[in-house]
């Protein structure tokens, strides 16, 4: 190991803070266990910060982990990156629990008959080898790993001449495709989201899925938000399912599933003048005019001529082809034709750019496929495979289990058991990439190194696939220069680094400190001529297998991608955006379809395509469309890890094995389905209560029209039912004054320590409803920050999900058989801090109360258990501890912990804390450093930290010269069920401005 | 107090042929506490089996976790509460019955405030275990009540459920005592039939109450001091009972109608339970003679009196969420009528509003059989009054997204059985122990002997 | 009837007084104050020896072992490398064998299981920098550490009733909220109190 | 005092009751006591009772249960201040209730207590001047004369006819 690593010695044990806090006081005698040698970089009780890189998608995000006593406890997103640029989502939140998940191998495992034996990494090692020599024809499944990586496998690969197959199961392969044939472009194009006025999204679901989900949220948001001028940017949706990026959209054309081409080309033709812009495809467009789109999108002519119109007006405008969850049997086809729609439309070089190209997920299926024929040729000696679990995230269909066990020796790189590794003769487990070296380019101008943030989590005797690679060629006699992946990926970067921008190690230092390095590679000429396709292109609706009377739509998930974060507790809770369902998987149908088979919402339905079928709840959804059913990838592990197994069924069985043509990607819109009851029903796991807001002012909205003069337009219509309160003589609530600062401290609460409160800080936040795109990052990062318990399937069915923070979700107006304004307000809840908190009085015992700070306290240790506070509380923020739930957490998985946070027991209310653990952090720094001032942002909550779209700013509100404060000046500001209760949250939320108009309350 | 020119009727309806000595009364009394016959120990054996429900249910609950309930969020209060206003609210009567009637000299009382004051006692002894049943971490209970601690920490007066403490701590305190003070004479009576270890142990309950002149001076004063803080205490406990919801903002629960609404229906159970209990001990003891369906026909006119105002108040809050015009209030109570709950809503209604309309008819309240009916008919429904009022409404409160439901688990209905048990297990050794009938008032209502009306006969 | 609320009353009494013992961790007796071995420490490291200013003694600073008492909320435990720098010259004069101890523990690479004596319950946040930045002496809430041999608690008999009614005795390694409080209200030269006591300042 | 003793006489009847202590009383008689089973004014009356001084235990209980109430509130709220709800530190309507209840609950713990060291209970030493029947259905009489006017007292008592009169040493424990 390098004295890079060395220096940060591991503590032997846990301890010396008294690691994780609990309530249950312990009685035989506790240890105190030092260090043998302490690292100079580490203080006890004090946190330490690394820079890496998220290894969690092919997004690669920068990435900061906060370590404990040399535990990484929380990462976070890292601001300085230049394509994420700070936030995080779910799932990176979530690669913690994989690190210490408790089902990682302990070490090697050698098959020995139908078992596995643990061995040692030589013996392994030797193994390998020798296999290779004796059988050879070795092959390389590998799905994405780093540019060095993807070397050293290429040098090893070579080395044995054997042949690599890169496979990733959620694949742009269409959409890369797509740029080659038009532009001859390598990798994928990179959108400037923020600056397109009108977004056009063909089925695309980039915040969730594709190159950078994280970056296009913040794009997204940046493009929504009001501009100085008053405007704001508009997102269509057209396709036949409103995903989580759907549901910000403004406006849904709910077309026909496959039918983007048509309507891409249709309005293509309106733009382009004269079909020649369209230079090689000039005959394409002349074959399309909207009526023709109209005739296969099923939605009205006049609509796509309008949309056409407006977008090439409102330039600059961008419009995304089909994404994972569109990959149908032309979806390269329909890429294409987006693109010729934002060639007509200008767009290429503005916001849409193919000389910065984007590396994304690489592998094609195709390759799978041929790798597939070949071992069930008996073709393949020693198969091995790495960051890929083709036995799950392959159909059924594929037949991959059958041909990978007929190679005669299978190796796998899982670091914890998965389909494949079940199968595999050897299994060497990887290290997680907190553990490891490595480095990523997310796009071709940039370099990411991913540090190792702490020493392997000594349960698991793990090695990083690099150095297990090395280290089995020098058995084999090769040499590649270095003993360690370290020396290799170090050579590599030394060989690219030019000395003209300065020394190597300099840059080397720079680039470990800050995450990545922009490469200036003096970027080709921009190409800006389509060019002629050079393969078989059709433009029409593809043909589906004909297996009922729905068509199938599985996308990816929003919490388990194509399934490979399924074994993590913090997303198999995390309430799914769109459905609000955790743990298990439902099928999505629209209410009408459903009310025609006499199906209602919990009923289990056997869904039967030609490939397969599953019996899956249906769940009533208005945003999908009534001839089409939808299926998320990710569950139904059968072999995977505690949490991941038996949860929820694997929407794949019911897939073709097959790949589009030309792009080789896996079809995931392939074939239609027979739904049929079973006579079973189940309850739902949601948090979803109502999904209507009964108008009340809970997440009220703005018409962009009626910017300006909010006030007035409250006063016509948003106190409409206190006019009507008068009216009948009723009591009228004090309207509490608008988004400023409320007196504090409160009338008769100038006593004792809160004589002098108006010297402290009053900590509030403001929540940008208008950016909020309900991606539920927030939800994991506080989970993850607060030691927030999960609780499992059969508790949030019983109602007693944990989390602190609940991402309503209220649909406004979702119309799925017509194009039209589309209007669903996302709107984080979180404990209010209220000035007139509801909850407080009512506890018998100050368990809660107001802090002079203003922040409504919950002293854990305090609490008896009454629950009144959480009947009185009118957000339904507070959550209970029925049980001892944090007692179920396995070893390691408790080194996650944050050692500044209390851990609760049972019988002990909860709830936000505005993350005190962090205030009472920087607090203790500023008095270290002589006491001086809290400068304004420097405390973070984890959620502010963790969002993408940057739509939380908390701070001290009493200061007007705050971030808070001036975000909270806006018009838009209000608190929610203020004006009704007078509780004058501390928590302020800026309305959702829309384009149609707000019917009567300005909140329904 | 006594008057010695009652006629029979004032005198309590007590006119019955058999009764005519002042010792008859110890002799039809206090046989009632001669050895028990099978009924009395099938009736225990079953009381102390539901015990044993009782604990192994709290038990497993405190092992697990309060997570063994149906309770969620948002409903975190459920068959625990509602059952613990249940019980207060039977408490209720017991002392009404005896302190007011007492204070307005109403010729019933004697022969059922006895049994009547028991109850109170048990019930409230009952209600008192359920706040503890609740709470999630039942060994820190303690810390409701204010005593001076290392920690220099002290209870939020300001909390309703601190009111609950002390109010109910003092309920059971004043109507223990009540009752206690109104006893002694008549275990004074007892212990001088009884013999051996019996008498010892009434000896010593009864502090060696001779019934001279100034003893009797003083226990009268005393009693009636005790009557007169008693009554407002009945007013006031229930009133606190229902600030633990009306002074919360939940819709539902936030109601000014509350306190005289619940002292209402908490006389109305009582009463109810009251004829429940009275009827079979009538019979089994065979006590007709004190214990006369005018007896039974002024309580049933005290169900009819109280049900009506119930009745009204369920009236008019459906009126005031309809006429206060917002629509959280409205939503509340429609959901209430027809939401996912409108069986126990109307199960409430039944019972409480519409069975006791029978008692409009004098035959009925005369039938003893039919009040018996009609008295556990309204036991049901004022149950359900408060599981309605506790569950519907913190179901569906302000925040739409986070509506939720609440299915009672098995714990929670052993626990509910249990409850009724460990109240019968008290109510069946009183019946052994102590004069079922407050024999020292009832010779206060017959007429004195008197010799010269004798010799006046002779 | 009487008796058998007396009964309950008492029997109630006592079940609380039962709770709140075992609730304030009064069990926790400690062994007696002869000698290491009762204290199971691995060690018998005397802070009296080298934090005493006896003659003989090396009345060393506390921070110079614990040593991010000023920067952290952890006072610290020397490493045992740390403990050998000095030690690797001093054999020790009194306990040669027990000195000899550390040098085991370096060369097989295994921290020293010390007992720990100083626990604030997990739930209470005390943040050590603050306390002495604020220019408390260590003594001030560990009690005479320079002076003790062996750091132990008391064990009367009646420790544990004393403890639940006045709460554990933070120089003997208790952990008594009344005692921060006490401190924390005490006022300062200009008569404020001198520390907040809200709740939220060590309950989060 | 040889010469003092008890007479200690059971009647059936009331009047017969109260006509022998009316007379006792008119005799001049000192330490005339009454028997009965049930509280009676008449007897009571004879005796020559005024008010019980029991009310004045109820009056001060409840007083001081009014003052404890909103001294103790107010006292434990101000010790250490929170504030809950933007609520008063102290906030007298919430006090009232406590208040009123340790009102009731001192008030009636004193008039037990008053009532008892009035009528001299819990008293448990053997009764010898004592009949059971004085609970069921007998009135009685007794009366502590000086030797020399025994004979007079016993002659009122026998001039009600009493079922039954018993004489006993003087001072014993009644």
């Amino acid at each position: 190991m390098t004295d890079g690593i060395k220096r940060r010695d591991f503590l032997k044990v846990l301890g010396v803070t008294g690691a994780s806090a609990t309530l249950t006081g312990c009685s035989e005698p506790e240890r105190l266990l030092p260090y043998v040698v302490a690292p100079e970089e580490i203080t006890p009780g004090v946190a330490t910060w690394y820079t890496t890189v998220c290894g969690g998608c092919s997004a690669q995000c920068g990435m900061w982990v906060r370590t404990r006593e040399g535990r990484a406890v929380k990462v976070e997103g890292n601001p300085n990156h230049p394509v994420s640029r700070g936030g995080l989502c779910s799932k990176g939140h979530a690669t913690l629990q994989h690190l210490y998940n408790p089902d990682r191998f302990h070490g090697p495992m050698i098959r020995e008959g139908d078992r596995l034996r643990q061995g040692t990494w030589d013996e392994a090692e030797q193994l390998l080898a020798a296999q290779i020599t004796a059988t050879g024809n070795v092959m390389f499944i590998g799905g994405r790993m780093g540019p060095s990586m993807s070397n050293l496998v290429d040098e090893f690969v070579a080395a044995v001449n054997g042949t690599r197959i890169e496979y990733d199961a959620v694949s742009d392969a269409p959409l890369r495709e797509a740029a080659r044939i038009t532009y001859g472009a390598t990798g994928l194009p990179s959108y400037d989201i923020a600056n397109a006025r009108l977004l056009l999204s063909f089925g695309n679901d980039f915040i969730e899925t594709g190159s950078s989900p994280v970056a296009h949220n913040k794009g997204l948001a940046q493009m929504s938000a009001v501009d100085a001028a008053g405007s704001k940017g508009r997102f269509v949706y057209l396709g036949p399912r409103l995903s989580t990026t759907g549901l910000n959209a403004d406006e849904w054309y709910p077309i026909r599933p496959g039918s983007e081409a048509a309507v891409a080309l249709g309005m293509a033709a309106v733009i382009a003048d004269d079909a020649g812009a369209a230079g090689p495809y000039a005959d394409v467009l002349r074959a399309y005019s909207p009526a023709v789109a109209a005739q296969a999108a099923g939605v009205s002519e006049d609509s796509i001529r309008e949309l056409a119109e407006r977008f090439a007006s409102e330039s600059p405008t961008l419009a995304m082809g089909p994404g994972v969850g569109g990959h149908h049997r032309n979806a390269t086809a329909a890429n294409i034709a987006v693109m010729i729609l934002n060639h007509v439309a200008g767009n290429v070089g503005r916001t849409v750019h193919y000389d910065a190209a984007v590396s994304a997920a690489t592998g094609a299926y195709a390759e799978m496929e041929s790798a597939v024929s070949a071992m069930a040729a008996g073709q393949v000696g020693v198969a091995i495979v790495h960051g890929a679990n083709p036995a799950y995230s392959m159909p059924a269909a594929s037949g991959f289990v059958e041909a990978f066990s007929q190679a005669a020796f299978k190796v796998s790189f899982a670091s914890a058991m998965d389909e494949t590794a079940a199968l595999a003769d050897l299994i060497l487990p990887d290290r997680h990439f907190l553990e490891a070296w490595g480095d990523s380019m997310p796009r071709s101008d940039v370099v990411a190194l991913q540090q190792p943030v702490m020493q392997p989590v000594p349960h698991f005797d793990s090695k990083s696939a690099g150095d297990v690679l090395l280290a089995t060629s020098v058995h084999l006699g090769n040499d590649f220069g270095a003993t360690t992946f370290y020396d290799f990926m170090r050579n590599g970067h030394m060989e690219m680094h030019d000395d003209s921008v300065g020394d190597f190690e300099t840059s080397w230092r720079l680039a470990l400190r800050t995450g990545a390095v922009e490469h200036d590679m003096g970027t080709t000429a921009a190409p800006s001529q389509l060019q002629a396709p050079d393969v078989a292109l059709s433009f029409d609706a593809p043909a589906l297998d004909l297996g009922g009377d729905l068509t199938l739509l599985v996308h990816p998930s929003p919490r388990f991608g194509g399934g490979e974060f399924s074994n993590s507790p913090w997303l198999q809770e995390l309430p799914d955006p769109v459905s609000k369902i955790t743990w298990h998987s439902w099928l999505e149908m629209n209410g009408t379809t459903a009310e025609e088979r006499g199906i209602r919402e919990g009923d289990i339905v056997r869904v039967t395509s030609p490939h397969g079928e599953v019996e899956v709840p249906v769940w009533i959804y208005p945003g999908i469309r009534e001839d089409a059913v939808a299926l998320a990838m990710g569950g139904g592990h059968t072999n995977m890890g505690r949490w991941a197994n038996g949860s929820g069924v694997n929407a794949l069985a019911l897939l073709p094995s097959e790949s589009e043509q030309p792009s080789g990607a896996m079809l995931t819109l392939a074939t239609s389905v027979t739904v049929t009851p079973t006579g079973e029903r189940r309850r739902i796991a949601t948090i979803e209560g109502s999904s209507d807001q009964h108008d009340r002012p809970i997440a009220p909205a703005v018409a962009l029209a009626d910017l300006g003069h909010v006030e007035e337009a409250e006063h016509d219509e948003g106190h409409a039912e206190f006019q009507e309160l008068q009216g009948v003589g009723g009591f009228v609530p004090v309207p509490s004054e608008g988004g400023a600062a409320t007196a504090f401290p409160l009338e008769g609460s100038r006593h004792g320590p809160y004589a002098e409160s108006h010297d402290l800080p009053r900590w509030a936040m403001a929540i940008d409803l208008d950016k909020c795109t309900g991606c539920s990052a927030c939800v994991t990062a506080c989970q993850a920050e607060n030691n927030v318990p999960w609780v499992g399937e059969e508790q949030v069915m019983m109602g007693r999900d944990m989390n602190w923070v609940r991402i309503e979700r209220y649909i406004e107006h979702m119309d799925a058989t017509q194009a039209g304004d589309l209007d669903v307000r996302m709107l984080p809840m979180i404990c209010q801090h209220c000035a007139n908190a509801p909850c407080e009085p009512v506890c018998p015992v100050f368990a809660t109360y107001h802090t002079p700070e203003g922040v409504n306290a919950q002293i854990y240790n305090r609490c008896v258990g009454t629950r009144y506070c959480a009947n009185n509380c009118p957000y339904k923020v507070r959550v209970f501890n029925w049980y001892r739930y944090m007692d179920d957490v396995p070893e390691p998985m408790n080194w996650q912990w944050n050692p500044d946070v209390t851990i609760r027991t049972n019988g002990v209310m909860e709830k936000c804390s505005f993350c005190m653990q962090r205030i009472r952090d920087v607090e203790n720094r500023a008095a270290l450093e002589d006491g001086r001032a809290i400068n304004d942002g420097e405390i973070v909550p984890a959620c502010e930290q963790s969002c993408p779209a940057e739509a939380i700013v908390f701070g001290n509100i009493r200061d007007e010269n705050s971030r808070v404060s001036q975000v909270v000046s806006s018009e838009r500001t209000y608190r929610v069920l203020d004006e009704l209760l007078n509780t004058q949250p501390a928590v302020h939320y800026l309305r959702k401005v829309t384009f149609h108009e707000i019917a009567s309350g300005g909140h329904d | 107090m006594s008057n010695a020119t009652k006629d029979p009727i004032v005198r309590g309806a007590l006119a019955h042929p058999d009764v005519t000595r002042l010792d008859d009364v110890n002799r039809d009394v206090l046989k009632v506490l001669a050895t028990p016959g099978k009924g009395w120990w099938a009736l225990f054996s079953l009381a102390s089996l539901g015990l044993v429900v009782f604990f192994t249910s709290w038990g497993w609950q405190l092992y697990r976790g309060i997570g063994v309930t149906g309770l969620n969020s948002p409903v975190g209060w459920g068959v625990y509460i509602t059952t613990f206003v249940f019980w207060v609210g039977i408490a209720h009567s017991g002392t009404l019955i005896s302190a007011i009637l007492f204070l307005f000299r109403a010729p019933w009382r004697q022969a059922i405030y006895r049994a009547a004051e028991a109850m109170t006692v048990f019930a409230v002894m009952t209600a008192g275990l359920f706040p503890l049943i609740h709470v999630g971490r039942l060994w820190h209970a303690y810390w409701l009540i204010p005593y001076p601690n290392s920690r220099f920490l002290w209870p939020n007066f300001k909390s309703p459920l601190v009111w609950d403490v002390f109010a109910i701590t003092t309920y059971f305190t004043v109507s223990a005592t009540f009752f206690y003070l109104g006893t002694i004479p008549d275990i004074a009576a007892a212990r001088d039939r009884a013999t051996g270890l019996r008498k010892k142990l009434y000896q010593v309950i009864s502090m060696g109450w001779r019934g001279t002149d100034q003893q009797w001076h003083h226990f009268g004063k005393a009693y009636i001091f005790l009557a007169a803080l008693a009554t407002p205490l009945v007013l006031s406990v229930h009133s606190v009972v229902s600030w633990d919801f009306a002074v919360s903002i939940v819709p539902g629960w936030h109601t000014t109608i509350f306190a005289p609404y619940f002292v209402a229906g908490a006389i109305y159970s009582g009463v109810a339970m009251v004829i429940t209990l009275v009827v079979p001990i009538r019979k089994v003891f065979g006590l007709e003679a004190y214990l006369t369906t005018k007896h039974f026909d002024a309580m049933a006119k005290l169900c009819l009196l109280t049900s009506m105002i119930v009745g009204y108040a369920y009236m008019s809050e459906f009126f005031m969420a309809w006429y206060s015009g917002e629509e959280i209030e409205r939503t509340a109570f429609w959901n209430r009528l027809f939401g996912t709950y409108w069986w126990a809503t109307w199960i409430m209604l039944t019972c409480n509003m519409f069975v006791p309309i029978m008692l409009w008819f004098k035959r009925v309240r005369y039938s003893i059989p039919a009040l018996f009916v009609i008295s556990i008919f309204v036991n049901i429904g004022m149950w359900f009054e408060r599981y309605v009022i506790v569950v519907t409404s913190l179901h569906h409160e302000y925040e739409p997204f986070a509506w939720g439901i609440y299915r009672p688990s098995l714990t929670e209905m052993g626990i509910l059985l249990g409850s009724f048990c460990w109240f019968s297990f008290w109510f069946l050794l009183f019946t052994r122990l102590l004069p079922p009938i407050a024999i020292q008032e009832l010779k206060e209502v017959l007429p004195p002997p008197m010799r010269k009306q004798k010799e006046a006969h002779s | 009837m009487k008796k058998r609320w007396l009964i309950g009353g008492l029997a109630g009494v006592f079940a609380l007084a039962g709770l709140a013992f075992v609730q304030g961790g009064g069990g926790e007796g400690g062994e007696g104050a002869e000698g290491a071995v009762e204290t199971g420490q691995p060690i018998a490291f005397p802070h009296n020896q080298h934090a005493g200013s006896e003659p003989g003694q090396n009345n060393m600073d506390c921070q110079f072992c614990h040593f991010s008492a000023e920067r952290s909320v952890a006072a610290g435990i020397p490493s045992v490398a740390s403990c050998w720098g000095c030690h690797v010259a001093i054999p020790g004069t009194n306990h040669p064998e027990e000195v000899a101890k550390i040098q085991g523990y370096l060369e097989r690479d295994e921290p020293i299981p010390w007992v720990r004596i100083y626990k604030i319950s997990d739930h209470a946040h005390f943040p050590h920098m603050r306390h002495v930045n604020a220019g408390l002496e260590c003594q001030e809430c560990h009690g005479e550490i320079q002076e003790m041999e062996v750091l132990t608690k008391p064990d009367e008999w009646w420790t544990p009733a004393k403890e639940l009614f006045f709460g554990q005795d933070p120089v003997w390694g208790g952990d008594n909220m009344g005692w921060c409080v006490e401190c924390h209200r005490r006022p300062d030269e200009n008569g404020e109190q001198q520390a907040s006591t809200d709740c939220a300042v060590c309950h989060y | 005092m040889s010469q003092s003793g008890g007479l200690l006489a059971s009647y059936e009847y009331l009047d017969s009751t109260v006509d022998a202590i009316e007379q006792l009383k008119k005799a001049g008689f000192k330490g005339v006591k009454a028997y009965s089973p049930y509280p009676d004014h008449h007897i009571e009356h004879a005796l020559g009772y005024d008010q019980s001084p029991v009310r004045v235990w109820t009056l001060v209980g409840g007083l001081t249960g009014t003052a404890t109430g909103f001294a103790f509130t107010t006292w434990t709220s101000v010790d250490w201040p929170l504030v809950v709800g933007g609520k008063p530190i102290v906030s007298i309507p919430a006090y009232i209730i406590i208040a009123f209840e340790l009102t009731i609950l001192f008030g009636a713990l004193a008039t037990l207590i008053g009532l008892f060291i009035l009528s001299r209970l819990p008293d448990l030493r053997p009764a010898v001047v004592y009949d059971p029947e004085f609970t069921a259905g007998r009135y009685g009489v007794y009366v502590q004369a000086e030797g020399g006017r025994l004979d007079e007292a016993r002659n009122i008592l026998n001039g009600q006819e009493p079922i039954e009169l018993r004489e006993g040493e003087g001072g014993a424990n009644v």
